[in-house]
């Protein structure tokens, strides 16, 4: 199993924690994996993006063409993003400010309304693991016990105490996932 | 009210000598501000066509895009020998050079120093926001004792990082300088006050009296980790009181 | 106890700093290297092991400090990025030409002048040729790993020790932000041993220790460069390092690549391979000493070697010194902070090798 | 440009009446005009503009075109008109 | 009017500097080239042409004031020594990187380090690889007699203007403080031309002028190092420069040799030939663009080449590129200070190339 | 008179932390009165095993010849970057540097600026004798306006070169610096009150308070092209009006 | 070592006598020391040393060995006895 | 005709000037020349040298392994310079402050007594014209006018009066240079 996922977004989002808590979940389950930020200028005008491999063999090369699934989270990354999907391939999107919504006909697309469910949630800052959930939904290639072991290992022993809230996003992500085409 | 909004009413837009380019700053950032003021005043003196400007690197290392003026990129703390540079084979241009703390007092002090000592013709802008933004917020010689900074976690500790470092009144005490002052732009009054200081520097220049020094104290939000207003209201309160606002060298009139 | 983590290459060379032993850390911040620092602030090395940090004024004093205190015999260290690195070659000349130990890291970006923040390989010759003055050598290790990250600042630690000279550690944007699975080794002691070398208070009966590069007489001076030039040709017989994929077995084509660029190369050579083509992968592990010997063997055996870099072709004038002529060499890279893709360097395979169109 | 008006809270003492015209689009909603506008006639827009960013808005008719939020606004997106 | 005069290699320069119409240098005091700012000073140049003379507080200003110059479409340049020109390594790098004209001349002295104020080549791999960091290279000439120095100060601006590009003198002790006869051309006014890409004040219904050599895009980055390259190209295609004796006679060797040292090599070559060995020499004049493709044509018909340097072979990777495995190609060199002299270089020959015992 | 030469009549010698070497140092130097007095400060105190010396390339270098203690060459200008470098970590030993003009206060001032700002516990030995005397008699910062030197040969002009730079005010002024003071070697009073100087400066090290700064104004016969006797002559009346003798920071006791 | 020799010139008015050795092929005859001696005892001799200097010498035996010339003697050279 | 000439002493003795002074009359007769003096450090320790070479052809090597003639100044010069003389070459010395004398059969050597004639006319600073003189006794290379007319070249116009002295100084030296063997 190998798996190339990009990840993109506007700077708040927690695009790069997200594609870390990947990693370090699939560290728990035992696979491979890298995670590689885009960094620098993008950073200041608001968009940020990262690609995340996690796979049962040794990764080479930490860039790749193209990408099993790319997470999208606002409307530039959308634009910049959606060819790269490979063929086959799964787009998985958050409906929110999304003005041109993707045209590819040869991969999965899903949505979600993972920042309106956030706010209804009360914290916007759980947004990505909303995401995260609905990725899992898809494409269920690390167990939800090691994703709270990485959670766990990512956040700062005085966090560890949001790990339940993470878990119920993780949850609503699940749930509310779905596939347009 | 619409039909106030006529030519003849117009009593404050955006000055010509900034681009239409939108600047890369965070929200609330003083480098906006400060680069408003400095076009204002070359706008109002007339001088667009006879001002070159070097900016180096920092957050400001774009400016060249947002100042519609002849603009030289510098490498990291050399902005005031480059200027140096320019000043000497075009003696007759309004010089000016926009400098972070980062690179005026820690890795340019030298030229800074030496800039001023020979009293170099040209006006140097030194923003002072205690920290270097653009690589991320890591600690400045400007940084205060006990801030915080991404390599000052615990904050500035001066036993084994060292003093705050006040570069503006050094140069004030050369020989070379003329015009030495510090400022801040964070509110209508004194931002208002900053754009008459810069054309008086820049007036001056036309003299060969000397260098003119202008530090603006200004904020980092994005880097202090807080939100615009707080960040000024935390510059009030922590930063001009170790780094005062005003004159510290006036020309003998 | 080793510790497997997952970690940033530069947080893990930081944390690899500190496990070294190392026993000071000057440096002055630069993207897309300023984590080693941060994390260094952060993580208390001086509480751990007694390890100071400094962020210097720049980086001509970062490395004036590094010199100083390797003159001790103190396990010394500074990272920076490409211009930093610039700022830093009289320094180097200083150390080298003193014959101290110490470890540079050159997390590269784009290049000429303040370039782009993003990877890049364009300080291969700066690196391996001598980017300051004088008839030196840097011992150049490329790591093409974080793991390898990790590994080498101890190794780099155990060289510049080993043969009293500055070892650089050549990486990249890449290798620098990207976080993967590291074992760390364990803490190693702080050297306690005092250097015969190195400047430490006179001991008396003894000798004053001197450090210096400097010699009036050009006689002297070139006994100090022939000391040098046989050190060298020392570390060109004990220390090449290189690792090979496929090229022990029938092959045609090798591609030559170095540090992140390596492993982008290797996805190209397996998907290459996939489709027939039989092709290996050569990867200098040590850029100085450069592994001539081994890749002028390979060659006799070849059609052609295709070399692939982030930049306009630096290493590619090594490869073509080690081949002298025995096959022919091609060239692919991108510069300024692009990134080839695995397919770009699969075409390069194509058309510039087996020369399909 | 008169600074008079720094003096004077929340009142309309000047004869004169004033607009704003806002770039929404430009603005990074950092309120810096907001609490230099000494009529309280600025506030941020509960919407965002395309960046993501809660522009601001004026709130009241009480602006007298002092040009107080126009000279601190970094981003120079405020264009201000006086009544002569 | 042409004047015959006997001067030293370093104030010939300064001279040339004056008579070339430069508008300003910008240098700090080192040995052995601080007679280039000495006669400058004493010369009244500003009175002479207008051209201004700052001593800078360091190299690293100097550098710099250069590129602020420079970017104002200004003849300028500055000269140093080999710690000297290590410190302006980040200083070239951006000029390169931002396109814009200056000359540089490096006086080499022995390194590394501190090392000696005698004369060396060992700087050649500094100036020909790129000793800053990032793809970029300078327009390198070798002058091997004083004459060639005062030339080479004209020709070095005409390049540098033709291509945007810092152009390096790379000279040494020997030529920078020996006298010879020169003749001087004449005056040369100074520029009167305003160039679109120079800062000047910006010009009313023209785009603002801006020198960087930043872009915070890869993309952009990537376009202007490709831009770079095909300068590059361009100046490999029409600058190579180069001076043979006795290669277009039936000959069965060639030395290699620059600079100074060419002219030593010079007399041991006439001193074999007078012995009856068939050995030519081969001069390289310009260093970057070097002259692989000269010297690659001989090679086929020679049994053996020796390449002579004052350092510990550096041009000599250079010349077995060209070579690629044609001949065999031996080195001889000095190094730290040291002259070789005709003699040993005549010992060489035969030890090396003839394989005499 | 000879019977009086015996061991238990010896009032002066050289100090046995000054080597045998000849010193290079052209007849009449400064150098070499300096050198001694901090020899012998060294000495008197006992602590000649436990001090590392940093010189850096001036007529000076080779000061490690001469000095009988572990010494480093530093590169022009770093000097005080060095010996940052090796009181950090050697904070136990007595660390100095001894620099030139031109290497302290042109090439050097970044250094010298921030390793005062730092406070590092140091004691930095100045030695002014307004020009580059290695290098063959160029103009340092501390040239003297209207002073001829090889490359102003007309004299300095301060409206072109820059005015002369008193950077020991300057530093006395930063946080950092623990004890600032001007001192001379050239008569038998001055040195000796030199070496007492220097003998306080290395005790306050052992306090950490911060870094100690001993400038000696001093001569150079070869490139002021005088004897030394009227070197030292010209010293006092024109040297000593601009650089005054005297303690400028000293200690709160 | 008393500085109040300072004070008095050409007449040694310490109670002891002084002598000094003076290492003059060492010496760079710079003259420093001369001019340093409050009693006149020293003078550059006539001849020269292998390395072509005048050296110091003492011309009178007023020395009080207050080792002010040694002091000052850049080359440290002299060495000074002093009856106790 | 190429003589290849090494002049050395102390720093004081004028010897960098009297090897340019020997070029600058090469050039008034219309030669090829170069000149090369040792720089840096043994300046301060107080000793100099120089090599002048005058050619009716062009010159390759400004640096060569051995000389027609030799002047030396000082004992340390002596010491350092005797062997480099051609078989068959000239050595010139000065008298004063030397204590080792010249040893080799296979060359013509010449003593002067230069600065106590010096000091005879009052003016130690002729010393190298009248070694030169000596010189052009030995070797006449050069006419005495193109000798002047070097001088006039490298006096700077002020001291054009001292011409005449130094004439004087020239036709002393070749008077009282003495062939020893
Ligand atoms: C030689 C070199 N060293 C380091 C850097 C990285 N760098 C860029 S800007 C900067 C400091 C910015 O801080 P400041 O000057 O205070 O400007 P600000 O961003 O705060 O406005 C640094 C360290 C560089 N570009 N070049
Ligand atoms: C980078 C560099 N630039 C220039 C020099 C040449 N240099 C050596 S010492 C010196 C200045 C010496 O003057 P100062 O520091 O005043 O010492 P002094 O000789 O007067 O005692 C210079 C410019 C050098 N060695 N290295
Ligand atoms: S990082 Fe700080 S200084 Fe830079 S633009 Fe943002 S707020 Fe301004
Ligand atoms: S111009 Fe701006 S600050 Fe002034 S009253 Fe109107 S809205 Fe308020
Ligand atoms: S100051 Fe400008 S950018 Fe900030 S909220 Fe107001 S209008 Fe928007
Ligand atoms: S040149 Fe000057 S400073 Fe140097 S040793 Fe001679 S007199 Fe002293
Ligand atoms: S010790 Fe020296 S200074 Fe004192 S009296 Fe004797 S000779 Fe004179
Ligand atoms: S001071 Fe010393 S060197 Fe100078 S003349 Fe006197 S003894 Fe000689
Ligand atoms: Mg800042
Ligand atoms: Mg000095």
């Amino acid at each position: 199993m190998t798996e190339e996922i990009l990840i993109a977004g506007f700077g708040g989002q927690g695009v790069l924690s997200m594609g870390q808590i990947l990693c370090y979940s699939g560290v728990m389950q035992n696979k491979e994996v890298t995670w590689f930020p885009s960094y620098g200028p993008e950073m200041r005008s608001g968009t940020a993006n990262c690609t995340a491999i996690i796979s049962d063999d040794m990764i080479s090369s930490p860039i790749v063409n193209t990408y099993d699934t790319v997470i999208v989270l606002n409307q530039p990354s959308m634009d910049k993003f959606e060819q790269t999907v490979k063929p086959g391939g799964l787009l998985i999107y958050d409906s929110n400010g999304i003005t041109r919504h993707p045209v590819r006909k040869d991969i999965t697309v899903c949505v979600m309304d993972a920042s309106e469910e956030a706010v209804k949630m009360n914290n916007t800052k759980i947004m990505n693991m909303i995401v995260l959930g609905g990725f899992l939904k898809m494409k269920p290639i690390i167990a939800l016990e090691n994703v709270l072991k990485g959670l766990a290992k990512v956040l700062p022993e005085r966090y560890h105490k949001l790990i339940p809230l993470n878990e119920q996003a993780i949850h609503k992500g699940m749930e509310i996932i779905k596939v347009v085409k | 009210m619409s039909e106030l909004i006529k030519p003849e009413n117009l009593v404050y837009q955006k000055s010509k000598v900034l681009t239409d380019k939108v600047m890369h700053y965070c929200p609330g950032c003083g480098h906006g501000a400060a680069h408003k003021m400095l076009a204002e005043a070359i706008d109002e003196l007339g001088i667009q066509n006879e001002t070159i400007g070097v900016a180096p690197v920092g957050c400001s290392v774009l400016a060249y895009y947002y100042f519609d003026l002849d603009m030289t990129e510098a490498a990291h703390g050399r902005a005031t020998a480059v200027a140096t540079g320019i000043k000497r084979v075009m003696p007759d241009k309004y010089v000016f050079t926009y400098q972070g703390d980062g690179d005026l007092a820690a890795i340019g002090t030298g030229e800074t120093i030496h800039t001023c000592n020979r009293g170099e013709n040209i006006l140097i802008v030194f923003i002072n926001n205690g920290i270097y933004g653009m690589t991320g917020g890591q600690m400045a010689p400007t940084t205060l004792e006990g801030m915080k900074s991404s390599t000052s976690p615990f904050g500035r500790d001066i036993k084994t990082m060292g003093n705050p470092l006040k570069l503006t009144e050094i140069v004030a005490q050369l020989k070379g300088t003329y015009y030495v002052t510090r400022q801040s732009v964070h509110t209508p009054g004194n931002a208002r006050r900053t754009k008459r200081v810069l054309k008086k520097a820049l007036e001056y220049q036309k003299l060969n009296k000397g260098t003119c020094f202008v530090e603006i104290v200004s904020n980092c939000p994005s880097n202090w980790k807080m939100s615009p207003v707080e960040a000024n209201k935390w510059m009030e309160e922590n930063m001009f009181p170790f780094y005062p606002l005003g004159d510290i060298k006036v020309p003998e009139q | 106890m080793k510790e497997l983590k997952l970690m940033k290459g530069n947080e893990a060379l930081a944390e690899a700093a500190i496990r070294a032993g190392s026993d000071a850390y000057f440096g002055y911040p630069i993207t897309p290297q300023s984590e080693v620092i941060e994390y260094l602030m952060a993580h208390n090395p001086y509480e751990r092991t007694g390890m100071v940090v400094l962020q210097a004024e720049s980086e001509v004093a970062s490395i004036n400090m590094v010199y100083g205190a390797a003159g001790c015999g103190k396990r010394v260290l500074t990272t920076s990025s490409s211009p930093g690195i610039s700022l830093m070659q009289e320094g180097i000349s200083y150390i080298a030409g003193a014959e101290l130990p110490c470890v540079v890291a050159n997390v590269v970006r784009g290049g000429p002048g303040l370039g782009t923040i993003q990877p890049s390989q364009s300080d291969y010759f700066q690196a391996v040729k001598g980017g300051g003055h004088g008839d030196y050598k840097l011992i150049t290790l490329a790591p093409a790993t974080v793991q390898e990250t990790v590994d080498y600042v101890k190794l780099a630690f155990e060289l510049a020790f080993k043969y009293r000279n500055p070892v650089m550690i050549l990486t990249d944007g890449i290798i620098g932000q990207m976080m993967e699975k590291v074992e760390l080794f364990e803490q190693q002691p702080r050297l306690t041993e005092q250097f015969d070398w190195a400047t430490k208070g006179k001991v008396s009966g003894k000798d004053h220790v001197i450090i210096t590069s400097l010699q009036l007489q050009s006689e002297e001076q070139e006994k100090v460069n022939l000391r040098l030039q046989a050190k060298y040709r020392e570390v060109e017989k004990n220390e090449v390092r290189y690792v090979t994929h496929h090229c022990d077995e029938e092959i045609d084509y090798m591609i030559v690549a170095f540090g992140s660029c390596a492993r982008i190369a290797q996805k190209a050579m397996e998907e290459a391979r996939k489709q027939g083509i039989k092709i290996g992968l050569f990867r200098p592990q040590s850029l100085y000493p450069y592994p001539y010997d081994a890749i002028n063997k390979m060659a006799g055996k070849l059609k052609g070697i295709l070399t692939v870099e982030m930049n306009a072709g630096q290493m590619l004038e090594d490869v073509k010194l080690a081949v002298n002529g025995k096959t022919k060499v091609e060239f692919y890279g991108r510069f300024g902070g692009m990134i080839p893709s695995p397919n770009e360097i699969l075409n390069a395979i194509k058309t510039k090798l087996i020369g399909e169109k | 440009m008169s600074e008079s008006v720094l003096n004077f809270k929340g009142e309309n003492t000047m004869a004169k009446k004033g607009q704003v015209v806002i770039n929404i689009e430009r603005c990074k909603g950092c309120e810096v005009c907001v609490v230099s506008c000494p009529n309280h006639v600025l506030a941020l827009a509960k919407e965002v503009n395309a960046k993501g960013y809660h522009f601001a808005v004026a709130v009241t008719s009480d602006c007298v075109g002092c040009a107080n939020c126009a000279v601190v606004c970094p981003d120079a997106v405020i264009t201000v008109y006086r009544e002569k």
